[in-house]
Formats: structure tokens, C-alpha cells, sequence
């Protein structure tokens, strides 16, 4: 009776619990080999490093599980960092008033991508690809090479921490995100959407789901935390630059499909993204503090996913 | 060659294929002789296609065995029958659309010489084998700019090209046009003569008498009979089929009058249909009958708001309708169980009752916010209700059989307490009993004032639950029939078949 | 099973909340080494003293912009030199490549992992800020070699850089100038449009070039080519197009000079189009043995290395104040006075032709 | 006969590519000059070669994107060797090049095909190794120019019979283009790569090895970006473990998608890839030579991408509609 609740389990959410005991293994291991590294501070600390690909990493589960793939987010935040960074500094448009505007611009951004993916029925791959280039490249437009500062008095949010804890604001920030992009997923009617539209996105459309504005207001919503992330990296870091980003939807992507996500839709929880995301931040961490050269951090994560993924096909046998 | 009473080429026996719980072939023997057509006739879900995927290797059997020249063979794949001389030509033939026309002949042992594809003897065989077949049609055409009916020569001369011995045509000609049936005709006649063993699954009565030597008939899974063409009749094989008195088993009550719940006024969507207006009443089944791509499908999908209609109304309690999307559709009452519930209805890796609920989320949910534990009440009532056969709700419907796979689909949609039920073949492909369940559950629904479209090829069906029968052909409804004065026949002969009319000789579907 | 994986989110959560919980008063144990400086870790004896650097050593780390960059390695060598004649414990570490965040996680880690002076060439004039405020906070000093935070100074506590910046400009028109016997048009070609150093360089030689003797000179165009082998490549392309009559390129920047060197010789146009700037004599040695480019400019980067090995250790010590007037001993390379904004210079760049660039390996 | 031309999917894109060589021309006539060209053509071999192994991957409904760190890894591996054993002969090099990206291939096309993940992530998940391996075999230390041998660098400088336009690595290209027309015209292979993107079923109910094939189109693409490595050696002298074939595979699936090859498999032309290479290439050059900021580019490529995807779509549909009709 247990063994068969374990077995159903175990067939229900794999990839989710390979991961779990990946991430209690690499913190032993860190642990174990590197006193340094069982330090909270510096652990919370460098996190924060990561924050923006954690937050990225909720919303491009549901990007997934619906069955696509949004690569322009990390152009999403440049753009949208440097068009912020010039209205502040070229027009003197107060910062705060452009605060809650980084999610309408990068919201806008994505719902572009969703247009041409719901409406035109555009391969999303090829979309956010042709947007990745289009979006950095109108931020290397309007900054050039050029670093413009924000203003000194919102830098530096990640120094500061939760009264009597080392939980820095933009860790805060991600684990609230984590709590409402999983209730998203999982409790509400756009999150059943966005899984059905994964599954089947015909059977979703002949059950009255509507397919093409889920899928807008998904890009949108993913545009937006780009958005967000561009104001916590703008902070973070204290300029905005047009080569902010680069790169990081690789690693996005790797903890998405890490967590069990299955990259052609229907199949994900926030769970497995979120623990996926602390397993390669700890293993970052662990070989950082260790010393362990850049690429070999590379290969490592590499190595991660593929283990990850073999793991949970061979175990469970599923196509 | 042998003879028509010559040994068989392929023979079975005990033949048996079920899905899950449910068993859709039991117990089949047939014998294909080289030189003859042998019909395989039946409803929709008689398992005359699970018999021949069977013998094509794209099933394989639960129980019984195949013999091949008196050998008993098993076979694995298609791939495996190909090579013992068994070819399936589908209804909708798979083609490889950026290959030639010879390509897709020859696909998987194009002709090679010292390494390399020998294009000029690909092209020449295959000019052969289209000559051969009559094709006039240039090899080196990509097929994707090829009709339907030029691809299923395609498939054809890729079967022939292969020597295939038994070729087993899957409904082959419903999507033909009249000439290139007839063409077909030709072709299979010239095959049969030179010692071809063909299968033919059709539901056209005249291409049937006009084309095959032999028929077995199956009902509900099983073989019924088999007779000879030449000493049977039309008549004699439909009551086969059918088996049953039409609608002996569900009992409609009276014949609902009343103001019409849903109007549709010259709805035309060239080239599918024109100028449709037809209206149902509260409480009334409304039949839909035609043959396979009359258009029967295409007008449910457009009344769902699934395609934009370019002329006409629909009048929704009497007032008009603006329908852009199931949305819309949905709200003013309607639910669509579509016609191929695999690709359409289903969503079988998830749970039953997220497939129940889904259409209903927006009343299964406060502010967004889903409310699961009554969706999960709500479908353990249909699970009830409809007697669906599950070990428990949380199970992903892939584990379910068809039948209750579709009882699920039906739930989805009457958890959305629609007023308009438009059903698009709701009984393919699942078991008897479970049709008799539907069948009750529609008449029920009925009761409760359900206006109901009900679009079958299943002709008992159509006539045991409609109040009145609405027959279409060619896009357009040609007659329109009180429940008292349909008859099986008179259907048959409005949708365009035995009568022989000569503009479009198509049978209806039985 | 729903409830399950929401449960698993909750308890998640929690065991994060729970290990984020500063403890109210500061424990003894390992774990609170980051909090205060490195150095007094080796009093509380714990192991983490123990595995970072011994008593008495200063644990230096230098960051350049990323690993496989061979000028770098050069500068290396330097620091490994030094560290042999005074009691440093050298560590070098990069990362793959040269955005401008990417040196953040390198530099918390070695805060982390107990370096007493963090020596970086910057990815990044401001983007790293924050980052050298915080490890200063822990008393960790920050020493920028081979290019400074321009307009950040204050983020640093001293810059050791190759040579004299302001002459460099003047140093490099006169170079490309006796090349191009002092007339003709000539473009330049440098890294990316942004570059602190490559702009004051710039500003230098257009100041440069407003000396009678440069007249008959023409500075037609400055492109960038981002320090990208493809694209130094294609800009270089472009401008031998733009301008057919073009006599020399100068490119300040060793790939980017690679880059023209490459150009001129697959176009066949070395014999008229001068390419000179700032490489590496590695990089450069078969353009200059085969008559492609004359001669290139570098400073000495093991030299660079080795000065500002010898600043660390006494930053550390407490020994050298990186103010103004300050001075201090560099080994054999003599002593060296500190500048204004706490800048060092290394030295005067060398100039190597095909004669004298075998003398050299880096 | 101009008719038929236009209904060829290649059409736009050649009208795109007209115009645009057409405005560059009008505003800088140079950009015509023979050195230009040149510029023009050099830019091309490598992204050529590593397109038409991304094609191949692309025709099985797959994707590679993988192949700028087997770039990486095997131009770094050929390099070293030139760099150790200095009497290796560069035809050697340059098949250990393609062997070493062959190799590499293989093990994506084993991930791939043998044990059936998912073609995006073993791909994610070797770029990362293999570029994280190229550090490591050399190092972090690049190769330099010197150490390598003349007559590599020759290859991207003079051409055959004493020409310098083109040079040989553009020959190599064109070669290796010509090859793969002729390989997926001629053999079986290539021939399975079509039906197998058309209708991977079908394809394996018709007897076509689908795993093997798939396996193949892996361990070409691969082969591709190994030889492109070593033309990289070739035309950039240094090799840098840091910045050889970076981010190459964005270009590579740009090219092959702007080329008209359909992203759902079983439809492209070598014709479209490289004419999708050349329009990369030339809008490349001419923002070079047209004075527009390098800060332009990046947009530019995007704009272009996306519409090429959108007349594609147009295209499409003309068609279905026509099949419709008929």
C-alpha cells in the first residue's frame, strides 16, 4: 500500500524529487569539503547574485509548461533598464515614477512576443530569438557603449536585509514571487490555462480555453518580470548597461528543464524550478568558494543537467 | 496466381484486440484470397479498421493468431508486414511533402547505385508503376502540391512497388471526389484481376456492389456474417450491420413544440457550406446526417465560433448571436463535443477531473482563484452519473478506455450546464454498452430541455434519438425529416446513395 | 498530491526563512568569519584560518577580465615573481567571460575565502562599485591594475597602472606618425566605444595631433571593434573600404590590432596601409617577422604584475599608504611614488619591431 | 520561367537581399569595390559551414545549439596540436578538426537519438561542456598566431591559380556546400532527413531508419563546426579559448531559419541557407562600411529575422491557400 503510494509518487514527480536530493547533496558535499562555504551570510549574500535569474526562472516555468519558450528576457531587461536609466538621466523623469513603469514597459516588450506567437502562430523559438537580438539591440541604441548611473539613493537594495535576518530585499522579493508564481501555476485559472494550452493546445481551444490570450498574457507577464528584474539589477548594480544580462536565458532555461519542467509543455511544477535554482546557485557557490575555475563551473552545470535529465528517464521510462 | 477458391493468402483466426478494459475486436477469423475484393463492413467502432491494422502490424493482437500462406506469422510493426507483403493504405495517406512524388513511393529503399541515389531509376520505376496504375501524374512533382486522392496513389504505388500481395485499402475513398473514386475503381479492378488480394473499408453501397466480390460484416466487434456480393443485397447487408431494431432501445418522449432556442439563418462558409438555416427547440434532438465531408463537422465548428462564417446569423433565444470564439459560444449556452476526441477533446496526461472541469473554471473559481475541491466533488457526481469506469479521479485519463475517456469529455462539457449541446459523433469508437449509456444520458438531457445537435454517421443512432433529421450533402441541406417519416432508407437516399443519383453517386455512411 | 507539492513549496520556504535568521548575538563559530576581516580570523583559530593563508602571509588574488586572455597572463608572471621574493601567497581566478558582472561572484568569493587584497583588472568602470565597497567594509583592500575605475576612484583603494596614460596618446601619434613619415590619412580602431581608458587614450592623441608637426596628418575615423576577433575584422574591413586612400590604422588594443594586422595581409595592402598600436609581441611576432605591421607599442605586463604584488603586500601591512607623494619599494624594479588619486605607474612602454620582439615572451 | 522563379521559396529573400545590396550601393558605391567583396566573402565560410550542419539537425525537426562550443573545442584541440607538433600537415589538421567535431556530434546524436532527450537540452547541456572542456584541454591559454603554420593563415588570404579573391577557405565553403547538396540529393541519408522532418512515423513505418539517421544529422552537424574551428584558426590566427565560436549558434540557427528552412522539419534548400549566410554577411559588412553606429547591428539582425519569418508565413500561406484550391 505505502510502496505503491511511493511508487505513484515517485512516477508523478521524478524529476522534482531527483533534484531535491541533488540539492541536499551538493549542500553536504559544499559543506563537507569547504568549511567556508557553511557560512549563512556569505551564502545569502551571493545569492543575491542570482536573484534576477531566480525570479526569471518562475516565470519561464509557465512560459514552458505552456508549451514554449521565451529567449528575449534577459534582452527584455537591458532594454527596458536602459530606456529607464535615459528617462531618468536625459529627461529628469523622477526615479520612483519609473519604478512601477519597468514592468509596463517590459510587459509591453512581451506582449509583443505574444502577438506574433498567439496571433501569428509563429514558433516562439525563432520569435524570442529574433527578439533577443531586436531588444538588445535597440538598448545598445539608445546607450551605445555607454553606462548611465541611477540615482545613488535607490542603489544598493541588495545591502539591505530583513531586520534580524540575512534575507536581503532581492531575496525576499524571490521567494514572495516563488509562493505567488506557484500559486499561480498550480491555483489558478490562468495556471490550469497555461498547462492544458501545454498539453494540447487543440483540445484546449475546442474546451473554451482561451489559447491565444492566455499565451499573450503569458509573454506579457513574462516581459513584466523582465521588468521587474531590470529595476532590482539597476539597483543592484547602480547603471544601466546595454550588455546587462547576456547570456543568462541559458542558465534560466537550464534550471527550468533542471526542475523536471518538460521542455515540450504540458508538465512543470514552481517547486522543481525553485529547487533546480538553489541546486545550480549552491553548486555555483560551492565551487566559487572552493576556488574551482570558471569552466569547470560551466561544464559542471553541463554535467548537472544532463545527469538530471538521464536520471529521471531512466527511472521512470518515460517518453 | 491462385484463383478465387484457391488457398488463401492470409488467413485469422481467433483474432482479438483490446484496449484496456475494452474490447474492440473479439475473436475474428478471415480468409483474403489472391484475385478477390473482400469488403470489410461495419458502423463506426465495429472494428473492421482495428482488424485491419492488425493485419497491417500497426496493432497487435491481444489474443489470436495470423497465418500468412498457411505460416502462422507475428507480426511487430508496420514495417514487418511490409516486408510479408501487406500494405494499409490510409485514409488520410502520410506523406513526406518536401520529397518527390517517386520519393514518397520509394521512401526507406530508394534504388541506390554505388552509393548513391539513382534518381534516374527512381524516376523511371515509379513513371512505371503510375503508368501502370494509370496515374498521369509527373514523379518528380513535391508531394505536397499533390491532392489527397494523388497522394493516396502515392501510397498505393508505394504498396505496389513493395510486390505487396494484400493491400488493405482504410476508407480510402471518403475523401475523394466522385471521378477519382471511379478512377480508384478502375485501378483496383486491374490489381484484383492480376492476383491482388484487396481489403476494401468503405460505407458506400454502390462503390461496395460495384467493386467487391466479398463482404464480412462486423458489428460491435465481432464478425457477424460474410456473404458473397453477387447473392446479397444492399438491404440484407444494412440490417447485418446495424443488427439491432432502430431504436428499440431508447424511448424519446413527445416531440417538443415551442419557440426555437437556437436559430441559424443562410449560414454559409464556402467552400464547406451554403446557405444553412435550420432552428431547434428546447428539449429537441435534432439529427444531423450526411456523408463524411458534407460539411456536418465544419457547421458545428462554425455555430462553436471555432471558424468565422462568411455569410448568415444565429439567433440565440431569439436575439443574434456574435460568436468569435468558443468563449462567445460557451456564453450563450453552447458545448461542442468535438468529432476526434484524442486530438480534440481530450487531455489525456492530466488528471479526470482537471479534464471535467476545464471548461467550467470560470464558474469553478472565485476571482481566479480555482476552487479544486468542488471541481473535485462535482466530477466524482459525473464519474457517478455517467458511470465512468476509473479507479479514482486523480488517475491521468490516458489510463481510461475510450469510451469513458469520452464519457469524461461529455462531463467537461455538461459541468458547463449548457442550454445548446452540439455533439459531433459522440459514440466513435466506444463500446456498446457505453453507447447504450450516452444514447440514455442524451435522451435524458433531451428531457431536461436540452436542445441538442446531434451529428452521427452512426445512422441507427441518428434515428432512434432525433426528433428531426436534417441531411446534408455537399455543403447543403438537401432534406429535412419529421421523426415519423425517417427511415433508414429514405435518409440514405436524401444524403445522395442507393438511389443512384447520377450527379453524385455517394452512399451514406451506415 | 497537489496538497503535497504545496506543502513542499511551504516547508521550503520556511527552512529558508528559518536558515536566514541572523543570530542575536555574534557566535565564535566559522560562521561569522566574513563578518569581521580575514585577519583577525587567524586569532579565533578556527579551521577556516587554517585553510586560508598562514600566519604572517598576505593572501593576494588577482581578478583579470577573464581567463585565456594571454596579455594577462602575462601580468601573472609578474605577481608570481614577486611572490617568490616576499612572503605572499599569490591566487589568480577569472571568469569565462568579460561582461561587466561577471568579476562580482569572484570577488565575494574571495572575501570568502579570506584574501587580504584583491587585485582586479575591472570588467566595468561602475557596475562593480558595490561590490569593492563591500569588500573594503571587511577590510579587504581593492587594487586595480592595468586600468583604473574612472570617475569611481573612491571605490578603491589604489590603481596600478602600465604606464603613463596621460602621454600614451601623444606617444602613440608619434609612433604611427615617424611610421607614416608624418603625412597621409590614418583611422583608429579601438575596443568598444565605452572604454574609460581607450576614450582618455583618444582624447590624448586628438590633443596630440594639434601639434605643426602632425599637419599634414588626417584623422578620418574612429571605429570599434569591441575587442571581438570577428568584428575588429569586419571594421577594419569597412574602413580599408570607406577610405581607399587610407595610409595608416592605429589601433590601441591588442586583439583589435591583431585584427588590422590580419586585415592588411589578406587584402595585400600592408606595403601601403601602416598598422601599429598596442599588442602583445606573442600576438604580434609573425606580423612583424614577415613585414606585415612595423612595429607595435606595449608596456611590460609581468613588470605591472610585479609592482602592484609589492603595493598589496604593503597596503596589507599597513607599511604603504596609497596617497598622493607616498612611495615604496618595489624589489629590483626600485621604488615607486604614488600619484595623484592613489595611481602607480609601471613604466614606459616598449616598442617592438621585428628586430628586437624574440627578446620577449608574453 | 520568372514566374516559376518567384514561387520558389528563396524569392523573397532574394528580393530582400537585392534591395538591400541596392540602397547599401547607392549610398556607398565602394561597397562594391573587389576588397569589399572580399570582406564580404571571408565573412561567410565559417558561418556557411556551421549553417549547413545546423540545417541538417534542423530537416530532422531537431536543434544544435551546441555547435559554437564544437567549434570552439575542436578548433582549440587543432590548434594545440599545430602548435606541438609543428610538422603536421594542415590537410591532416583540418580532417582531425572535422574528426574531433564529429566526435563531439556523436555524443550529442547518442543523447539525442540513443537515449531520447529532448534535442534542446542535451544541446544546452553540451554547449556548457564543451566550452567548459575547451578551458580545460587548453589551459586558459590561448593559441597564438605564430604558432601556428603559414600556410593556415594562407587559406584565408590567396585563393587557387594565384587569385586572392576568393581564397581558399571560401572554395573550402562552396566545396562543402556543393558536397552537402549533392549528399542531400544523392544519398540515402539526406533523402531520410526529409521524410524523417515530414513525418517522423510514417518515415519509421516505411522502413527508414529514424534513431540512425537522426544520429547522423548530430555527428554532421558537429563535423561542420569542428572544420569551421580550424578555418577559424585560419582567418583569425589567434585561438582563444574564451571567444572562438561564442555564441556562434544563434547565428548559425538565424541563418538557417532566414534561409527558408521550416523550424518544424523536413523543408529547407542549401540554396536558402546560403543565401540566408550572405544576407547576414552583407548586412554585417555594409553596417560596417555605411558609417552606421556598430551599436545598430544587433537590431538590424533582429528586424531582419522577424521578417523573414513573417513573408515566410506569408509565403505559407499562399501556398496552403493554393493547394486549397486546387
Amino acid at each position: 500500500m505505502i510502496s505503491s503510494r511511493i511508487r505513484r509518487l515517485w512516477n508523478a514527480y521524478a524529476p522534482e524529487i531527483v533534484v531535491t536530493i541533488l540539492l541536499i547533496l551538493a549542500f553536504v558535499i559544499s559543506g563537507w569539503r569547504e568549511p567556508r562555504f557553511l557560512d549563512a551570510a556569505y551564502l545569502f549574500d551571493r545569492s543575491t547574485l542570482y536573484t534576477e535569474i531566480g525570479l526569471l526562472t518562475l516565470s519561464m516555468t509557465l512560459i514552458i509548461v505552456a508549451g514554449h519558450i521565451d529567449l528575449s528576457v534577459t534582452s527584455i531587461i537591458a532594454f527596458v533598464g536602459a530606456i529607464i536609466a535615459t528617462l531618468y538621466s536625459r529627461y529628469g523623469i523622477p526615479f520612483w515614477l519609473l519604478i512601477p513603469l519597468a514592468p509596463v514597459f517590459g510587459g509591453f516588450l512581451g506582449a509583443v512576443n505574444g502577438y506574433f506567437v498567439a496571433r501569428r502562430n509563429l514558433p516562439s523559438l525563432v520569435v524570442t530569438l529574433a527578439t533577443m537580438a531586436l531588444y538588445r539591440g535597440m538598448a545598445q541604441i539608445l546607450l551605445g557603449d555607454s553606462s548611465l548611473m541611477t540615482p545613488p539613493d535607490y542603489t544598493g537594495i541588495e545591502r539591505v536585509t530583513l531586520p534580524h535576518t540575512y534575507l536581503h530585499t532581492p531575496l525576499v522579493i524571490w521567494i514572495t514571487l516563488c509562493l505567488v508564481f506557484a500559486a499561480l501555476l498550480h491555483r489558478t485559472v490562468f495556471g490550469r490555462y497555461i498547462t492544458v494550452t501545454g498539453v494540447n493546445p487543440e483540445a484546449a481551444l475546442y474546451s473554451g480555453v482561451p489559447v491565444a490570450q492566455t499565451l499573450i498574457r503569458l509573454f506579457t507577464l513574462s516581459g513584466a518580470m523582465a521588468g521587474v528584474c531590470s529595476v532590482l539589477l539597476l539597483s543592484r548594480l547602480g547603471v544601466a548597461r546595454y550588455d546587462h544580462a547576456r547570456g543568462w536565458e541559458l542558465d534560466v532555461i537550464t534550471a527550468v528543464v533542471l526542475g523536471g519542467t518538460s521542455i515540450f509543455g504540458g508538465r512543470g511544477t514552481i517547486y522543481g524550478s525553485v529547487v533546480a535554482f538553489l541546486l545550480i546557485t549552491i553548486v555555483q557557490t560551492g565551487m566559487g568558494v572552493a576556488g574551482v575555475k570558471a569552466e569547470i563551473q560551466v561544464t559542471a552545470i553541463g554535467l548537472l543537467l544532463l545527469l538530471a535529465v538521464l536520471l529521471s528517464r531512466l527511472t521512470t521510462g518515460r517518453k | 496466381m491462385n484463383g478465387i477458391n484457391g488457398a488463401p493468402l492470409l488467413r485469422t483466426t481467433g483474432l482479438s484486440k483490446s484496449f484496456g478494459a475494452v474490447t474492440v475486436l473479439e475473436d475474428a477469423g478471415v480468409e483474403l484470397r489472391a484475385g478477390e475484393i473482400h469488403a470489410f463492413l461495419g458502423e463506426n467502432g465495429a472494428g473492421k479498421s482495428t482488424l485491419a491494422k492488425l493485419i497491417a502490424g500497426i496493432y497487435r493482437p491481444s489474443a489470436g493468431q495470423i497465418e500468412r500462406n498457411g505460416r502462422p506469422v507475428t507480426i511487430h510493426n508496420p514495417r514487418e508486414a511490409t516486408e510479408l507483403g501487406i500494405a494499409l493504405i490510409p485514409q488520410e495517406p502520410r506523406t513526406f511533402p518536401d520529397l518527390s512524388a517517386a520519393e514518397n513511393i520509394f521512401v526507406g529503399r530508394l534504388p541506390m547505385r554505388s552509393g548513391l541515389v539513382d534518381w534516374k531509376s527512381l524516376y523511371g520505376r515509379a513513371e512505371e508503376l503510375l503508368h501502370e496504375l494509370g496515374v498521369a501524374l509527373d514523379p518528380r512533382q513535391p508531394a505536397r502540391s499533390l491532392s489527397v486522392a494523388d497522394r493516396q496513389m502515392l501510397e498505393l504505388a508505394g504498396a505496389l512497388s513493395l510486390n505487396a500481395e494484400i493491400l488493405l485499402l482504410d476508407e480510402t475513398t471518403a475523401s475523394l471526389t466522385p471521378g477519382e473514386v471511379s478512377r480508384l475503381e478502375v485501378i483496383l479492378r486491374r490489381l484484383s484481376a492480376a492476383g491482388k488480394s484487396i481489403v476494401f473499408i468503405g460505407h458506400r453501397m454502390e462503390e461496395i456492389f460495384s467493386l467487391c466480390d466479398r463482404a464480412t460484416i462486423l458489428r460491435d466487434g465481432k464478425i457477424v456474417g460474410e456473404r458473397m456480393i453477387s447473392e446479397t443485397s444492399p438491404e440484407d447487408l444494412l440490417r447485418l450491420m446495424v443488427g439491432r431494431e432502430i431504436g428499440e432501445k431508447v424511448v424519446r418522449g413527445s416531440v417538443p413544440t415551442g419557440k426555437p432556442l437556437l436559430e441559424v439563418k443562410g449560414l454559409s462558409q464556402p467552400p464547406l457550406f451554403h446557405d444553412i438555416s435550420f432552428s431547434i427547440r428546447r428539449g429537441e434532438i435534432v439529427g444531423l446526417a450526411g456523408l463524411v465531408g458534407a460539411g456536418r463537422t465544419e457547421i458545428a465548428c462554425a455555430l462553436f465560433g471555432l471558424s468565422q462564417p462568411t455569410a448568415g446569423t444565429i439567433l440565440v433565444d431569439g436575439k443574434p448571436a456574435e460568436i468569435r470564439s468558443p468563449r462567445d459560444a460557451m456564453g450563450y449556452g453552447m458545448a461542442l463535443a468535438p468529432e476526434d476526441r484524442q486530438k480534440q477533446g481530450a487531455f489525456l496526461p492530466i488528471s479526470l477531473w482537471e479534464n471535467a472541469s476545464l471548461s467550467s473554471l470560470p464558474r469553478l473559481s472565485r476571482r481566479g482563484w480555482l476552487k479544486d475541491s468542488v471541481s473535485r466533488t462535482l466530477t466524482t457526481e459525473w464519474v457517478k452519473r455517467l458511470s465512468v469506469r476509473c479507479r479514482e479521479i486523480e488517475q491521468p485519463l490516458h489510463e481510461l478506455s475510450g469510451g469513458n475517456q469520452q464519457k469524461v469529455v461529455l462531463a467537461k462539457w455538461l459541468e458547463t450546464q449548457p442550454k445548446i449541446l452540439l455533439l459531433d459523433e459522440p459514440t466513435r469508437g466506444i463500446d456498446v454498452h457505453a453507447k447504450t449509456e450516452v444514447h440514455r444520458l442524451i435522451c435524458e438531457l433531451a428531457d431536461a430541455g436540452m436542445a441538442t445537435l446531434l451529428i452521427s454517421s452512426d445512422l441507427p443512432e441518428i434515428l432512434a434519438l432525433s426528433d428531426r433529421i436534417l441531411v446534408l450533402r455537399s455543403g447543403r441541406i438537401v432534406r429535412e425529416f419529421d421523426r415519423s417519416e425517417a427511415t433508414p432508407e429514405a435518409v440514405i437516399a436524401a444524403a445522395g446513395v442507393s438511389t443512384g443519383l447520377p450527379d453524385k453517386p455517394r452512399s451514406m455512411v451506415a | 498530491m497537489k496538497k503535497l507539492r504545496f506543502f513542499l513549496m511551504a516547508f521550503g520556504a520556511s527552512l529558508t526563512l528559518l536558515a536566514g535568521c541572523k543570530p542575536d548575538t555574534p557566535p565564535a563559530s566559522p560562521t561569522a568569519t566574513s563578518a569581521t576581516p580575514p585577519t583577525t580570523a587567524t586569532e579565533a583559530g578556527t579551521t577556516t584560518a587554517t585553510t586560508s593563508a598562514p600566519a604572517g602571509k598576505v593572501r593576494v588574488v588577482y581578478i583579470p577580465k577573464n581567463t585565456g586572455n594571454p596579455y594577462f597572463d602575462g601580468v601573472v608572471k609578474g605577481f608570481e615573481q614577486a611572490s617568490k621574493e616576499i612572503d605572499i601567497d599569490f591566487s589568480t581566478t577569472a571568469p569565462a567571460q568579460p561582461d561587466p558582472t561577471a568579476q562580482i561572484s569572484f570577488i565575494k568569493d574571495e572575501i570568502q575565502r579570506g584574501a587580504n587584497v584583491i587585485c582586479i583588472t575591472p570588467n566595468s568602470v561602475d557596475a562593480l562599485n558595490s561590490v569593492f565597497d563591500d569588500a573594503r567594509a571587511k577590510g579587504v583592500k581593492i587594487l586595480t591594475v592595468n586600468a583604473d575605475l574612472t570617475g569611481n576612484e573612491s571605490h578603491r583603494d589604489g590603481a596600478i597602472l602600465p604606464t603613463d596614460f596621460d602621454k600614451l596618446g601623444a606617444n602613440q601619434i608619434e609612433l604611427i606618425g615617424s611610421l607614416m613619415k608624418y603625412t597621409g590619412k590614418f583611422a583608429i580602431l579601438s575596443a568598444t566605444a565605452d572604454a574609460p581608458d581607450q576614450n582618455f587614450w583618444i582624447k590624448g592623441m586628438k590633443e596630440a595631433l594639434k601639434d605643426p608637426k602632425y599637419a599634414k596628418m588626417e584623422l578620418v575615423g574612429i571605429v570599434y571593434g569591441d575587442d571581438k576577433d570577428q568584428k575588429s575584422v569586419t571594421e577594419a574591413e569597412g574602413l580599408l573600404t570607406k577610405y581607399p586612400d587610407l595610409k595608416g590604422i592605429l589601433a590601441p588594443t591588442s586583439v583589435g590590432v591583431a585584427a588590422v594586422a590580419k586585415v592588411v595581409e589578406s587584402r595585400k595592402v600592408a606595403d601601403k596601409v601602416i598598422v601599429t598600436g598596442l599588442g602583445t609581441p606573442n600576438t604580434m611576432r609573425r606580423y612583424l617577422k614577415d613585414g606585415i605591421i612595423p612595429a607595435v607599442a606595449l608596456w611590460s605586463p609581468p613588470e605591472m604584475g610585479y609592482i602592484a604584488a609589492y603595493a598589496s603586500f604593503g597596503m596589507s601591512k599597513g607599511d604603504v599608504k596609497m596617497t598622493p607623494d607616498a612611495s615604496f619599494k618595489t624589489g629590483k624594479m626600485g621604488s615607486r611614488i604614488v600619484g595623484k588619486n592613489g595611481v602607480v605607474i609601471a613604466g614606459p612602454p616598449l616598442v617592438f619591431t621585428k628586430d628586437n620582439v624574440d627578446k620577449y615572451d608574453f | 520561367m520568372i514566374n516559376k522563379l518567384f514561387q520558389r521559396r528563396e524569392a523573397p529573400l532574394l528580393i530582400i537581399l537585392a534591395a538591400l545590396v541596392t540602397i547599401v550601393c547607392l549610398l556607398q558605391p565602394r561597397f562594391l569595390s573587389p576588397g569589399n567583396l572580399q570582406s564580404v566573402l571571408l565573412w561567410l565560410p565559417l558561418l556557411i559551414i556551421v549553417a549547413l550542419g545546423e540545417m541538417a539537425v534542423i530537416l530532422t525537426r531537431g536543434i544544435d545549439v551546441s555547435v559554437g562550443s564544437i567549434l570552439g573545442l575542436s578548433g582549440m584541440m587543432t590548434a594545440m596540436a599545430l602548435r606541438d607538433y609543428p610538422e603536421l600537415n594542415i590537410y591532416v589538421a583540418a580532417l582531425l578538426a572535422t574528426g574531433i567535431g564529429a566526435f563531439l556530434g556523436a555524443i550529442n546524436g547518442g543523447l539525442i537519438a540513443g537515449a531520447g532527450t529532448p534535442p534542446i537540452v542535451a544541446t544546452l547541456a553540451t554547449l556548457g561542456i564543451y566550452r567548459g572542456l575547451t578551458f580545460v584541454v587548453s589551459s586558459g591559454k590561448q593559441v597564438d598566431d605564430y604558432q601556428l603554420p603559414r600556410n593556415l593563415a594562407r587559406w584565408s588570404i590567396d585563393g587557387p591559380f594565384g587569385l586572392s579573391i576568393p581564397p581558399y577557405v571560401v572554395w573550402i565553403a562552396l566545396i562543402v556546400a556543393a558536397a552537402m547538396h549533392l549528399f542531400l540529393t544523392y544519398s540515402r541519408t539526406g533523402r531520410d532527413w526529409y521524410a524523417i522532418g515530414g513525418e517522423p512515423d510514417g518515415a519509421s513505418d516505411r522502413g527508414v531508419p529514424v534513431r540512425l539517421q537522426t544520429f547522423c544529422a548530430y555527428v554532421l552537424s558537429g563535423a561542420g563546426a569542428g572544420l569551421a574551428g580550424l578555418l577559424y584558426a585560419s582567418r583569425f590566427g589567434t585561438v582563444n579559448p574564451a571567444s572562438i565560436g561564442n555564441g556562434f549558434e544563434l547565428l548559425a540557427i538565424a541563418a538557417v531559419v532566414i534561409g527558408g528552412t521550416s523550424i518544424f522539419g523536413g523543408s529547407g534548400t542549401i540554396a536558402g541557407v546560403l543565401l540566408g549566410c550572405l544576407l547576414l554577411g552583407v548586412i554585417n559588412v555594409a553596417l560596417a562600411v555605411l558609417n552606421i553606429a556598430e551599436t545598430w547591428q544587433s537590431a538590424v539582425y533582429g528586424a531582419v529575422i522577424l521578417m523573414a519569418l513573417l513573408t515566410d508565413d506569408a509565403a505559407r500561406r499562399r501556398l496552403m491557400k493554393g493547394a486549397r484550391h486546387k
